[in-house]
């Protein structure tokens, strides 16, 4: 037995290789019996084992408790099964229609989940986050005031209101290089002069201003948006480079199964070597 | 030429990956990597371990890195087995683990003919939950009627000795799950045994506050990490070859620098080419304007 | 035969749109606000009820005293002494002991006992007896007795050594559920004047019509702190709560230790709450969002241009199309592996609707092979409704759009098959996807197609990045559906997300500067983010 | 009607899910549950049979048309019947017959296990006593399930006397019974639908599906797996070109970090530059494993926050669209 699966596994990983040299028949054949099997395996736990779950043994369930409630198993269960079953209207060219309301309901149920906690995980839990560790450092003491503290309790405020003021002037009045300069090297020092998570604060606010859909690219946020597309595009290459090995490494266990334990197996199953 | 190798077939490059993988793989050719700290560490606290002690290993993770989790395993009961110290593995956080862990045994156990139940056991998955860390601290038992074989606890010699955090040597997870961190923070911290982890590339960095801290007396990261571990086991003389981890690492090596040198390469081409083709341009432009002057 | 402009087929899709729009939004807008005013409104009437501030206590029965004694000296007037049977449920009156430990029935649901009491409380005096009368014994309530004389000396160095702690209240935990039938109740107090010998304090509870005190607390708490908070407490049952603080040995809790209890003055419910305080924060967001919303919506219905600035990815989806027409190959769309009701599959749907309706218009093939179920029918029915009002239902066909398996390496697998079958000339990727991503755009580009992604999850953009020829990165692909439609109502949400953005923006700058300024200070951004 | 009818229930769920988000009361999640217990799974069960279906429709049609590939439809379709088989046959090969389930009070016995071999009798208030054998034995929840030994021919009737009425069911372990704290009620099993009261769980269930399953489905996802280490490897050598300052970005980082992740490098670069002084140690040793940390930990961080942040924003937007019912493509 452990040889026929040894067999069996091997195979069907290499009609998965083969399909890198081109799409070919044992490919073909691998996908097709891949697919059988999970579109059968799907009907048996989604449909057959949902219903008996779902439907079936509860009402069975309370068909034999001594005082069934009518009420319970058709508000429950027999009502629901009635409006999905609406689904298959879809072979009903004239009342198609009624397809959409099953589907309504659970869009309507995944959105409505959906708002609710992206906004809560993900934006407010995100944002406070940030905030929360640039806040530490900065009120902590950095690498930067670590070193100098004399003015290096000034200079976080000091660069920055620079930066706010230039830039409203750069905006608004002369938009002159030198200023821009200017700004970018009081940028620069201000990001210095505190530490990562300021970078980071900095990164996000950047890479936000990427995603303005309501103004024109032009001046300013053109600046910053470019700033923000480079610091994704660090995190692209790195994410890339990053998964190169453990993919690789995957293989080299499957090459690994298939040299050792398929054809070694195999070796010691024939002459016990 | 250039432009050869930009309009290079992919087949190429999966046939030169096919062969950069598969030779070295059987050929076991090694890379012999320096031991890196947290590996050391590791490796030192269980050469200080006796036989006859016990060891514990939790499997918090998913068949999809099978690939760089058995060989971690793999090496530690290289370790272990070589030094008569018996292991009993869980993975009652990681329920998809449950296949893997035995078979994963038995393979080294073999070699060394440790006997299961007397020289190790594996008890699967638990529906404990988080409740793991604690109950741990008092007996296995509350936790486990039956190991993953079904045999009855009561049964399994190795057991009897090791049920509470404070019987074992060390307990080590090996995990590609989030789970080092929950491991340190409601059972390492609070009942102060020896801990380590075995995990994943990427998780790699956010072991380190834990070492620092000598919450974790050591760490095995990734495949290297392996790696380093089997060279460990080569230079003490308890192994006498190197494992797949160190041959996965010369692959790994391998891939990386040609494809870096392939990138480079075809960057450079793509250069070359767009100098020529400025230069061809210019050249028929000037060619051009004569032909008109020579009109004119 | 003359095939309408795709422009003008989506332009009659959002025109439906707009009927439905005079009303439903709004009335929506007003239901969430209005829940949150009367959520806002219960709970807070709800969290802080009025109280009076006066510790009822707990007297011991002297020896030669009569419950009629008792009520005169309570109140004021001896036919009262029903009253004890009652709250301390006494069934016979001659089974009272000396040392029996009787509640003092003031309580909030008696208005004129507490009027009565209320004034002295004020005045940071507590009520006239509680000082001689308090003092008991933790044997006596464990109903064994003692000897007379030793409850005595036990009684006068309880009076000379321990004060009872003072504003003793319990409430019920705001913005929790009952769980399991059980709900939690804190009890918070203050402690007494002088704690000299104050070692802590126990907790006692009494459900609330008849039943009798027990300890709830297994040691005593430590005098340092001055809340509780009972997790045990049956929901809907309502207590009396009695605070006691522990002298002596009291830690040992041997017997002969004397405490001195005074009990909240009203009785507390565990209940579950209808509205979370903790979260309104959430629900004004999400207000305020739609409110800024419908204002744009109306701005856009009546005529006024709304500026979305080009997004390059998308406006090359018309073109990418455009060149399978050319080339006479098919164009693939592949939906992700997402369940039709996520965020990512319906942002797919519009994008599709969209680039069905160029393929249309060029007569070009769509092959769309679908992983989830439901995401086959949509797609389907859309493809069908697009082709019917561009005036060619006899062009449709139902097996372009296909529903395969619903499991990843299969799907993964039978793409590869269809790219090598269909080999189309430019291939969509909308929606979710995970470690597919990368086979398919390399599976894609073998075939030599043009292929635009768009996904939500920044790790596969990068994949996406590196192997497709545009793509869409994070929030671009929900953004994606209004733009190519160019329908008003739809861009108006855009600026309203737009003007959120902008808000959270100025939050973390505003969060920052104000750190700066103000190191270790107070931080309201902060204070809003946190929940 | 045909529009107006689902959008409106459409965004009346998605109103009543976002009010539910901050309903705290018990009532609510008894609601909810109720909601996503029945309505929502139901639908998405109609869901998958419609899908079976289709698929199958459209195999059977490639069968019929004799289209390109129409073999592969026929494989398709045999191995469709595959699990269904191998399921049922474990099934009545495992546990035909009438299930007694019970928990037993911890006063009982501590270990679980010695149950196992335990004889059991039953005797339903019908009057007749049913023997049977401990099935399955849940040490966690204190539950053994107890297979009757009846025919399958019996289990109509028989089950439903079982059902109804109190049963007292005795485990006589060698000489010691053991009477269980509370008795369930007993589980009748369809032919078909035998087992499948428990949801599908492959590793236990039966020895072909388990098999089948092992040796052809879930390789299959590792080799899948495995496969993306050529199309990751093309990749990137086919678009890693400096085209612009981004592109350039993106290859910069990208090498860097495949070059730290091959142990040589940071050999070499010890090598190259050895570290005298305290200052060289603190720029130059580990240099390049602090960089990529630096890269993935910083830049990256705050990238991949961003993106999260605006995707969650543009999810958000999304949900106004349906629950305004603006956002009709789903309608088709």
């Amino acid at each position: 037995m452990e040889i026929v699966s040894l067999w069996v596994i091997a195979f069907f990983s290499l009609c998965i290789f083969s399909y890198l040299y081109r799409n070919n028949p044992f490919y073909k054949f691998a996908i097709h019996v891949i697919l059988g099997l999970m579109v059968g395996y799907m009907f048996l736990q989604q449909v057959l084992i949902g219903l008996e779950q779902l439907v079936v043994s509860p009402i069975l369930e309370e068909l034999g408790q001594p005082s069934p409630d009518p009420f319970d198993i058709l508000i429950q269960r027999v009502l629901p099964l009635l409006v999905a079953s609406l689904i298959f209207t879809i072979f009903v060219p004239e009342q198609r229609w009624l397809s959409r309301i099953p589907i309504g309901l659970l869009l309507g149920y995944g959105m409505g989940y959906m708002l609710t906690k992206s906004l809560e995980a993900d934006v407010f839990k995100q944002l406070n986050a940030t905030l929360t560790q640039s806040i530490a450092v900065i009120s902590g003491d950095s690498i930067f005031r670590s070193r100098w503290p004399a003015w290096g309790q000034f200079l976080p405020g000091l660069s920055a209101l620079t930066v706010i003021v230039l830039t409203i002037f750069y905006r608004f009045r002369m938009q002159h290089p030198t200023i821009r300069t200017i700004i970018y090297i009081a940028l620069s020092l201000f990001i210095l002069s505190l530490a990562d998570s300021i970078m980071i604060l900095v990164g996000v606010l950047a890479v936000l201003s990427y995603f303005f859909f309501s103004f024109e690219r032009r001046g300013l946020v053109e600046e910053v948006s470019r700033v923000g597309l480079v610091f994704m595009m660090v995190y692209f290459g790195a994410v890339f480079g990053n998964t190169v090995l453990t993919r690789v490494q995957i293989f080299i266990g499957q090459v690994d199964f298939l040299v050792f334990e398929w054809l070694g197996g195999t070796w010691q199953a024939l002459f016990g070597g | 030429m250039w432009r050869k190798l930009l309009s290079l077939n992919t087949r190429y490059i999966y046939l030169a990956i096919v062969v950069m993988v598969v030779i070295p793989v059987i050929l076991k050719v090694p890379l012999p990597t320096s031991p890196s700290e947290p590996t050391q560490k590791l490796f030192d606290h269980i050469d200080t371990l006796e036989a006859g002690d016990g060891i514990w290993f939790f499997l918090d993770t998913r068949p999809a890195t099978t690939a760089i989790h058995r060989p971690q395993l793999h090496v530690l009961l290289h370790h272990c087995f070589s030094k008569g110290i018996k292991v009993v593995g869980f993975n009652p956080l990681a329920p998809e683990a449950t296949g893997m862990g035995r078979p994963f045994i038995q393979e080294i156990a073999v070699q060394y003919g440790k006997q299961e139940y007397t020289d190790w056991a594996y008890m699967g998955y638990t529906p404990a939950g988080l409740a793991v860390f604690n109950a741990m601290s008092k007996d296995i038992k509350g936790l486990y009627s039956q190991d993953v074989t079904g045999k009855a606890f009561d049964e399994i010699p190795v057991l009897q000795q090791f049920r509470k955090y404070s019987d074992v040597g060390l307990v080590i997870t090996l995990a590609g799950l989030k789970t080092p961190g929950y491991w340190v923070r409601y059972a390492q911290t609070p009942y102060k045994f020896p801990f380590a982890s075995g995990v994943t590339g990427p998780m790699i960095a956010d072991q380190f506050p834990f070492l620092n801290a000598g919450q974790m007396v050591g760490m095995m990261g990734g495949i290297l990490g392996a790696a380093e571990y089997e060279g460990l086991l080569k230079s003490n003389n308890i192994r006498k070859q190197f494992g797949i981890a160190s041959a996965s690492m010369f692959v790994q090596t391998v891939v990386h620098y040609i494809l870096v040198a392939i990138i480079i390469l075809a960057n450079i081409a793509t250069f070359i080419i767009n100098k020529q083709d400025e230069k061809d341009r210019q050249t028929r432009d000037v060619a051009r304007a004569r032909i008109d002057s020579g009109i004119e | 035969m003359k095939i309408p402009d795709s422009r003008l087929t989506l332009h009659r899709r959002s025109l439906c749109a707009s009927r439905f729009l005079a009303a439903g939004p709004r009335l929506l807008v007003i239901v969430l606000s209005l829940f949150c005013l009367v959520g806002i409104a219960l709970e807070a009437q709800q969290v802080t009820p009025k109280r009076v501030e006066v510790p009822t206590e707990m007297i011991t029965v002297q020896p030669g005293q009569t419950l009629a004694d008792l009520a005169e000296k309570y109140f004021g007037d001896r036919r009262q002494y029903k009253k004890f049977l009652e709250y301390n449920n006494i069934p016979d009156i001659n089974s009272m002991k000396p040392g029996d430990r009787l509640q003092v029935p003031v309580n909030s649901t008696e208005s004129t006992n507490l009027d009565q009491v209320a004034p002295n409380a004020e005045a940071g005096k507590p009520a006239t007896p509680a000082a001689e009368s308090t003092p008991t014994l933790s044997v006596a309530e464990s109903t064994n007795q003692t000897t007379f004389d030793s409850l005595q000396t036990a009684e006068i160095e309880a009076v000379l050594e321990l004060a009872p702690p003072t504003e003793v209240k319990a409430n019920d935990v705001p913005n929790d559920a009952i769980k399991k039938g059980r709900g939690a109740i804190i009890i918070t107090w203050t402690a007494p004047e002088d704690t000299t010998n104050l070692k802590g304090y126990h907790v006692w509870r009494q459900a609330m019509p008849d039943g009798d005190f027990e300890k709830i607390t297994k040691k005593p708490l430590k005098s340092s702190n001055s809340d509780y908070l009972d997790k045990t407490a049956t929901g809907g049952q309502s207590y009396v709560y009695q605070v006691a603080s522990v002298g002596g040995e009291g830690a040992s809790g041997a017997p002969g230790v004397a405490e001195v209890v005074s009990v909240a003055s009203k009785p507390a419910i565990a209940q579950g709450n209808w509205y979370n305080t903790k979260k309104s924060y959430l629900l004004l967001t999400i207000i305020v969002f739609s409110i800024i919303s419908l204002y744009y919506m109306d701005r856009g219905m009546s005529g006024k241009d709304m500026f979305i600035r080009r997004i390059a990815a998308l406006d090359t989806i018309e073109e990418v199309v455009g060149r399978a027409a050319e080339m006479g190959r098919p164009a693939m769309f592949v939906a992700g592996n997402d369940d039709p009701d996520t965020g990512s599959t319906m942002a797919a749907f519009s994008v599709f609707e969209s680039v069905a309706n160029y393929a249309v218009v060029t007569q070009t093939e769509v092959v769309v092979p679908v992983q989830k179920p439901i995401v086959d029918q949509v797609l389907r029915s859309s493809l069908r409704n697009i082709f019917t009002l561009a005036g060619r239902p006899d062009l449709f066909n139902e097996e372009d759009v296909t529903y395969e398996v619903d499991n990843q390496p299969a799907f993964i697998g039978i793409i590869g098959d269809n790219m090598a079958k269909y080999n189309p000339a430019s291939v969509f990727y909308f929606g979710d996807f995970t470690y597919e991503s990368m086979v398919f755009a390399e599976m894609g580009n073998n075939v030599g197609a043009v292929q635009v992604a768009g996904c939500e999850n920044p790790k596969q953009t990068a994949f996406f990045i590196v192997g497709c020829d545009y793509c869409l990165i994070g929030e671009e692909l929900f953004a994606a559906g209004a733009y190519l439609k160019r329908d008003v109502v739809q861009m108006a949400t855009l600026l309203a997300q737009d003007r959120i953005k902008i808000l959270a923006f100025l939050a973390l700058l505003l969060g920052i500067l104000i750190s700066i300024f103000n190191p270790g200070g107070g931080n309201l951004v902060l204070d809003f983010l946190t929940f | 009607m045909q529009t107006a009818l689902p959008i409106i229930l459409c965004s009346l769920t998605c109103l009543v899910l976002i009010i539910s988000h901050f309903i705290p009361h018990e009532a609510n999640t008894v609601v909810f549950n109720q909601i996503k217990g029945n309505w929502y799974a139901v639908i998405k069960v109609a869901g998958y049979a419609i899908a079976t279906l289709a698929v199958l429709r459209s195999h059977i049609r490639r069968l019929q048309a004799r289209t390109t590939d129409w073999q592969y439809s026929a494989v398709a379709l045999v191995c469709f019947l595959v699990f269904p088989l191998t399921y049922l046959f474990d099934n009545i090969r495992e546990n035909n017959g009438l299930f007694v389930t019970t928990t037993f009070s911890d006063s009982d016995i501590t270990d679980t296990s010695v149950l196992r071999d335990a004889t059991v009798q039953l005797e339903p208030v019908t009057g007749e006593t049913y023997s049977g054998k401990v099935f399955k034995i849940d040490g966690k929840k204190r539950r053994l399930t107890v297979k009757l030994d009846l025919a399958i021919s019996d289990l109509g009737k028989s089950g439903q006397s079982l059902r109804i009425g109190e049963q007292s069911l005795q485990l006589s372990l060698g000489e010691t019974t053991i009477i269980p704290s509370k008795l369930m009620p007993v589980k009748r099993r369809g032919l078909f639908f035998q087992g499948l009261g428990r949801p599908l769980s492959i590793k236990k269930d039966g020895v072909v599906t388990s098999w089948v399953y092992d040796n052809v489905v879930s390789p299959l996802d590792t080799t899948m797996f495995a496969l993306v280490a050529f199309y990751i490897c093309s990749a990137a050598y086919r678009s890693f070109r400096v085209r612009n300052f981004e592109a350039g970005v993106l290859l910069a980082t990208g090498i860097i970090v495949m070059l730290v992740n091959s142990p040589p490098t940071s050999l070499i670069w010890d090598g190259a530059f050895p570290a005298k002084t305290a200052v060289d140690q603190f720029f130059v040793d580990k240099a390049l494993i602090n960089l990529k940390d630096w890269l993935l930990a910083v830049p990256g961080q705050a990238a991949s926050r961003a993106i999260l942040i605006g995707g969650a924003l543009g999810l958000v937007t999304q949900s106004l669209r349906v629950l305004f019912g603006i956002e009709r493509s789903w309608l088709g």
